[in-house]
């Protein structure tokens, strides 16, 4: 019989998040093929929203492509092309950033990004007595960001928190450490900080060592990065809670993919990998020693 | 002195600029081949049409900027301004599709005319009046254009409203007598753009200008005026290029026309325009940009790159490119 | 539009152009003062004067080039400003620069017509404006294709090309500064006829030229200028070129050319066997012996340039066999050269000789950097020494230390290029056309230079496209023609006839070939 | 000539050169001024000290592109180059740590330093040997140094071992006599470059380089030797400026040095070197870099720019810097 393709799309590795995304995807691939004879695996990453509109329309002009497992690299831009791709009769799998349209999936895999804000939040209402001043680093505007900083509004709605300033850094670490020694030149008073990726919580928690100050209590991000997870692991007390938002998803993704052509039941529906708050209890859990991320 | 002008080193001049400007289409040819070799899909017409379609937007863009940069300019504010030019489109269709319907579309086109030729003004006042060296002033105005639409859509996001959607559709996904439309405007843009840049007086200029301010200044030529004129077309073609764009992406996002600045300098270098000026090569423009269209097209169908690698392997077939181009000027 | 057809008569019999106490400061620095000056129409007003003197300053602020700080222009007897040189033309003021202004990167016909292009219904004639230009080269004795790349033409052309783009048009005055300085004189006969030509018409022809026995040939009168300021303007009957020189420098002067010594021939010092440039220099051999002066003769185009570049490493080539004071060498670039006792004059001052916008200091050394400054570190003050050296010793003209090249007369500039080369104190010096633009005076020092620079033992090729020159310093002239050696003149045979005759024609060869039937 | 040398047009001469010269520097102290007024909180000891160590690493590339510009050449692989040497330099050290200990430190220093010249002579060779179009060269490079790193570190994340971490922290965030070691690293290269490239006989080449090519061939120099030196300095100062940072975050990332090719040129022609060659201003280098951080940090300080124009407000300003920079010129 002739293998069946999965064809995956991802961004490249343009942040630590997304570099975890390529490195699962790689690695699912390589498992897969081995394991399964009848699949062929292909990963392909692109740089930006058009050049992976333009390999999702090379793969499918140019071989037969019995699957696409896709993380769009913007919702807006890639729905269309994906649509075209469907009407040939592909199975589709979106992960990670929906479409516009969750008519065209067949599967969806994706974190909870309301979650990661809101129950960031509620853990500071509860822990800061419901009041105090708040910093707050975003990414890069997308769908994404925007869910999260939301949740997050929504999580400290009705109490005394008070966000002072709100300001992106791109999901990069080095723009938030400058953006965090920006914010402790200009106040004097920080009771928590709050950065939407780990990325970002990297180059926060620098500055905040280097300033000295003792007025900022926590410091937390989201995404269940290694390096944050033995944070909480070791009971840090800056940084005692995280939120999940693995780059495995993508491997999830693929194995489900794979599962409905290799296994006995067809694979559809939507897998909303849930966002609870990551405490030195259940931290294990989300320790990945050997991922990069 | 009779005997000064003989007749053979004239020719074997003539014969050597014919083979420097083959150099840009003897790269593409050479890739198609190796194409080939790598996976014989890359040939098939399906493949082509895609492609070459694609590379419609990066050529017309490159196809202003050719203008710019023989007169002595640089645009890199390109990429923004499509994503500027795309946004601004989009909501004043949206807005006022409504009540127009469909007509929506032709105004929408208008509009964004109008937009990238003013944003085409800007540059080319700040460039040529403020006499700011061209790469910082169109770097501002890349942070400028490009924050501009963010603060317009709150973020950056906004997709084509869905009543507009299918008719728009043709614009990029239809075709004549089997040619895609993208292909078709930007052969237009290219004709006029060639006619315009060897046939009349302007282009004359504007190479002139690029190859030698004051020669040009004190033989009676405005600098400032065909300078800013270079920017205003190139303003122009990136409207042009972002009213193909809409049907294909539906949505300006903050990510639209990121680094495309730079696809379009290789694009126009590789052609054969020289970056300093006083040099433009439309049709080697166009070959340039299908060249950087085709290595990204490669890379997808070739599967012995390390998706890592992929960068690597881009940089190192445009290095190659710009050697074959550069040989076949010997 | 047509090609240096028009003139329009002067409306009476009054000037053209009037130059009224006219003044010019450069950042404070007064370059030229109180100048009066009638200019008429059908008359050939000579200008001269040193290097230096503000003549080429004169001619700007006639043209629209500069403004003046002081005085005033009249037209026709009306005042009137020049804002750009492309007012002064639409007015009928036309200027041939002293310095190239021409885009190397256009052909021919397309700089002729910058600014100026022929169109029909919007689109250029290309037709129309190649046969304009080429007629307009015609009508100057000059044979280059318009369809050439400027920069692919020697300086000779290019300043051909020049004169033509300015005489494209209608015109009342036509400003020639130093049109001759880069030709031959086979070029120069048909460019002076061209001048009278004009004359004829009734144009009025400024013309600075330091070649005074062409000013004598064609002026009506002369103006001198001496240190920015008038001397006087004299009728040019009876002046001689004696007189003239005089009234430049403001002192008698003697005679041009020092009295001939007679070579004592030493070794050979520069042997140069087989050499080939490909599309220039074909089998050419030649000798230079230790304390020799020897002359490079030929037309624009003959070759005399690209051998030595080719021999320098600055353009392929291929030799038999170099040998330099007995030694076979083998030069990859102009440093080795350089570092071997080689030293050469480039012709192209402005494009290859001198950084214009850089100072005069680094300009002087930059060819000597290891040897002026013997560590890694600049020894600045050493370098200005050297510089107060080669003002000094070339006898270098300059308002102010803190100069860019740029700012220099052009005369200047040439001496500021020969102190470079001698920096590296060459025993071997090719110099190619070393008193291009230079005024009598310096080169008469610069002739007494050359001279003795052989009597301290060293050896000197001339290239020169001025035979008096040749004929007037070297002990022997060859004369190349289309990439070969024609003919060697010595002695009694260094005549311009010969010289010309060698160059135009291909006597060697028929001879050679005559010889080789009879063989 | 007696009147040759007269002293007062020389003193106004140089007077007004002086004027020249000082634009950046006008630049940044009107921005000081603005800042102060904007936030006092600006002139703070601790914040012009964070900004100002923040500017030392675009500063040290500056200064290397200061040589490769004033040379007539272009570098936009500098940010990827420095992400590569900073990951090369962290594997190596994690790998060599636990036989040597914190020796691995110094090691490391040297292996950026070979790695950051071995980059520098690439770019130099395909530039000079290959004859080509810098612009174009060190765009393929750009993507061959990030691909590599992504490579090697599977994805681009490596992080400093946490034996080294502490040994480590002081090169970015330590101090002599208050002096943050960045400032002072910064400084000493600041002060060995100017020295090179106005007192040296190689600063001179260089120079002449970049003003005129053919000028500097006549005059016997290898223009082929001085731009690879250039770009080797330029490699040697991207590896200075990784060293630095190394500590600061203790990792490389994928996103490392992303767009630093931008900051860098922007610095330095903002500090006065003419971008089309021939002249270098090193100490306006260093004024551009800490200009550019004022600017960002400026945007957080004040409260009137909403987050989504941070963009266009820095393009504004770095337009509005250069016509300082432009009109003391006059
Ligand atoms: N732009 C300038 N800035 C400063 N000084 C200048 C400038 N142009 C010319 N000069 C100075 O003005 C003086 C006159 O120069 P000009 O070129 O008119 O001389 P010239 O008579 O044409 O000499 P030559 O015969 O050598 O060409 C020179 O000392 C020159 O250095
Ligand atoms: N047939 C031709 N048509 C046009 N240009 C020519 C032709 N032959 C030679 N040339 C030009 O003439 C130049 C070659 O000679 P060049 O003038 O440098 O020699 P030369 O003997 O040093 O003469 P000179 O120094 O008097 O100009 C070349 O630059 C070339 O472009
Ligand atoms: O790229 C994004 C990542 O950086 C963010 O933290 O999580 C969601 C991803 O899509
Ligand atoms: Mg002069
Ligand atoms: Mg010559």
């Amino acid at each position: 019989a002739e293998k069946k393709v999965i064809a995956v799309s991802i961004p490249a590795a343009d942040h630590g998040w997304t570099a975890g995304v390529v490195y699962h995807a790689n690695a699912a691939a390589k498992e897969i093929n081995k394991a399964f004879p009848g699949i062929e695996v292909i990963v392909k990453t692109s740089p930006s929203a058009s050049a992976q509109v333009s390999a999702i329309e090379d793969m499918s002009a140019t071989r037969k492509m019995d699957a696409l497992v896709i993380l769009p690299h913007s919702s807006e831009e890639l729905t269309t092309p994906v649509k075209t791709i469907k009407e040939k009769g592909t199975f589709i799998t979106v992960v990670d950033r929906g479409l516009n349209d969750p008519h065209i999936q067949d599967l969806y895999v994706a974190g909870d990004n309301i979650a990661v804000g809101f129950n960031t939040a509620k853990f500071l209402v509860e822990k800061m007595g419901g009041k105090g001043n708040l910093v707050v680093l975003r990414g890069i505007p997308t769908v994404i960001d925007d869910e999260r900083i939301k949740g997050f509004q929504d999580g400290i709605k009705g109490s005394d928190l008070k966000i002072l300033d709100i300001q992106y850094a791109n999901w990069n670490s080095d723009e938030a450490f400058k953006l965090m020694q920006d914010y402790l030149a200009k106040y004097p008073q920080i009771d928590a900080v709050w950065a939407n990726d780990d990325d970002m919580l990297l180059g926060v928690l620098e500055a905040i060592k280097q300033s000295g100050r003792k007025d900022i209590k926590f410091a937390l991000g989201g995404n269940g990065m290694k390096e944050i997870i033995e944070k909480v692991k070791a009971g840090d007390a800056m940084t005692p809670v995280e939120t999940p938002y693995p780059p495995s998803m993508i491997k999830t993704a693929i194995y489900l993919t794979a599962a409905h052509f290799a296994g006995h039941a067809p694979v559809r529906g939507a897998l909303k990998l849930d966002a609870p708050l990551i405490t030195k209890d259940n931290a294990e859990e989300y320790y990945f020693p050997d991922s990069p991320f | 002195m009779a005997d000064v002008a003989a007749a053979p080193p004239r020719a074997q001049h003539n014969w050597s600029i014919g083979w420097g400007d083959a150099g840009p289409f003897l790269a593409l040819a050479a890739l198609v081949a190796i194409g080939y070799l790598i996976n014989p899909d890359f040939l098939s017409a399906n493949n082509i049409a895609n492609v070459v379609t694609r590379s419609a937007f990066i050529a017309i863009i490159a196809i202003g900027a050719t203008f710019v940069i023989s007169s002595g300019g640089l645009d890199l504010s390109v990429g923004s301004m499509a994503a500027f030019i795309t946004g601004v489109m989009i909501l004043f269709m949206n807005t006022v599709a409504p009540s127009v319907g469909t007509a929506a579309i032709p105004l929408g086109m208008a509009v964004a005319l109008v937009t990238g030729i003013a944003c085409g003004l800007l540059n080319g006042t700040i460039v040529t009046v403020g006499r700011i060296e061209p790469f910082i002033a169109t770097l501002g105005t890349m942070g400028i254009f490009r924050a501009l639409i963010t603060y317009m859509t709150d973020g950056g996001t906004v997709a084509i409203d869905r009543s507009l959607r299918d008719a728009y559709r043709p614009v990029y996904f239809g075709d004549v007598l089997g040619v895609p439309i993208p292909i078709l405007v930007s052969l237009a843009v290219a004709l006029v753009a060639a006619y315009v840049l060897y046939r009349t007086r302007y282009g004359r200029r504007c190479v002139a200008v690029g190859a030698n301010e004051d020669v040009a200044r004190y033989s009676g030529i405005s600098v400032t005026r065909i300078r800013i004129t270079a920017y205003v077309i190139q303003g122009a073609c990136v409207a042009i290029a972002a009213i193909c764009y809409v049907p294909r992406l539906g949505a300006a996002t903050p990510t639209t026309g990121l680094l495309w600045e730079l696809q379009v300098i290789t694009a126009v270098v590789i052609g054969g325009t020289a970056l300093r000026g006083g040099r433009g090569r439309v049709w080697g423009t166009v070959a340039g940009a299908v060249i950087l269209e085709f290595i990204a097209n490669l890379m997808v169908l070739s599967d012995f790159v390390s998706e890592y690698l992929v960068a690597a392997v881009q940089g190192v077939i445009i290095i190659i490119a710009m050697l074959i181009q550069r040989m076949s000027k010997r | 539009m047509n090609a240096a057809q028009a003139h329009v008569p002067a409306p009476d019999g009054g000037p053209v152009l009037r130059a009224e106490r006219l003044g010019k400061a450069f950042g404070g620095v007064t370059v030229l003062s109180e100048v009066t000056l009638d200019i008429r129409p059908g008359e050939i007003h000579a200008i001269i004067g040193e290097n230096g003197a503000g003549k080429s300053t004169l001619m700007r602020l006639l043209s629209g080039y500069l403004q003046p700080s002081d005085g005033e222009l009249l037209m026709d007897g009306a005042p009137i400003r020049f804002h750009t040189p492309s007012h002064a033309q639409s007015v009928g003021i036309a200027l041939v620069h002293q310095e190239i202004l021409l885009a190397e990167a256009l052909t021919v016909a397309e700089n002729i017509f910058i600014g100026r292009e022929i169109a029909r219904f919007g689109r250029l004639d290309e037709r129309a404006m190649r046969e304009a230009a080429a007629a307009q080269l015609a009508a100057i004795g000059c044979s280059v294709s318009p369809r050439a790349r400027v920069g692919d033409l020697s300086i000779a052309n290019r300043q051909l090309v020049q004169i033509a783009k300015a005489l494209l048009g209608t015109h009342r005055v036509v400003i020639f500064d130093e049109p001759t300085a880069v030709l031959t004189h086979e070029e120069v006969d048909p460019l002076l006829d061209i001048i009278r030509a004009l004359k004829q018409r009734g144009v009025a022809i400024l013309y600075i030229s330091h070649r005074l026995d062409e000013v004598e040939r064609l002026a009506d009168r002369v103006t001198v200028l001496r240190d920015g300021r008038m001397v006087g303007t004299y009728e040019a009957e009876g002046l001689t070129p004696q007189r003239m020189a005089s009234l430049m420098v403001g002192r008698e002067f003697a005679s041009l050319y020092p009295p001939k010594l007679e070579p004592e021939l030493g070794e050979p010092a520069l042997e140069i066997a087989h050499a080939h440039v490909p599309g220039f220099v074909n089998d050419v051999s030649l000798t230079l012996r230790k304390g020799e002066i020897l002359g490079l003769a030929g037309m624009i185009g003959a070759g005399r340039t690209e051998l030595f570049e080719g021999l320098l490493g600055l353009r392929p080539a291929s030799f038999g066999e170099v040998r330099l004071h007995g030694r076979p060498v083998h030069f990859r670039s102009p440093a080795e050269a350089a570092r071997a006792g080689l030293g050469y004059l480039t012709e192209d001052r402005k494009g290859k000789g001198l950084l214009l916008g850089e100072r005069l200091a680094p300009n002087l050394t930059l060819a000597a950097l290891d040897r002026v400054h013997p560590f890694a570190r600049l020894d600045l003050a050493g370098e200005a020494q050297q510089l107060d050296r080669a003002v000094r010793s070339y006898d270098i003209r300059l308002r102010s230390r803190d100069a860019r090249a740029g700012q220099l007369s052009g005369g200047n500039q040439q001496k500021l290029l020969l102190a470079k080369v001698m920096l590296n104190d060459p025993t071997v010096l090719v110099i190619d056309e070393p008193t291009r633009g230079i005024d009598i005076a310096n080169k008469s020092q610069i002739y007494a230079f050359i001279q003795s620079l052989v009597r301290e033992g060293r050896s000197c090729i001339v290239i020169s496209s001025e035979m008096q020159e040749l004929i007037g310093l070297c002990d022997r002239i060859l004369v190349m023609r289309s990439g070969r050696i024609n003919g060697e003149l010595s002695g009694d045979a260094m005549s311009e006839s010969n010289v010309a005759l060698y160059a135009t024609s291909s006597v060697a060869r028929e001879r050679a070939l005559e010889e080789n039937a009879h063989g």
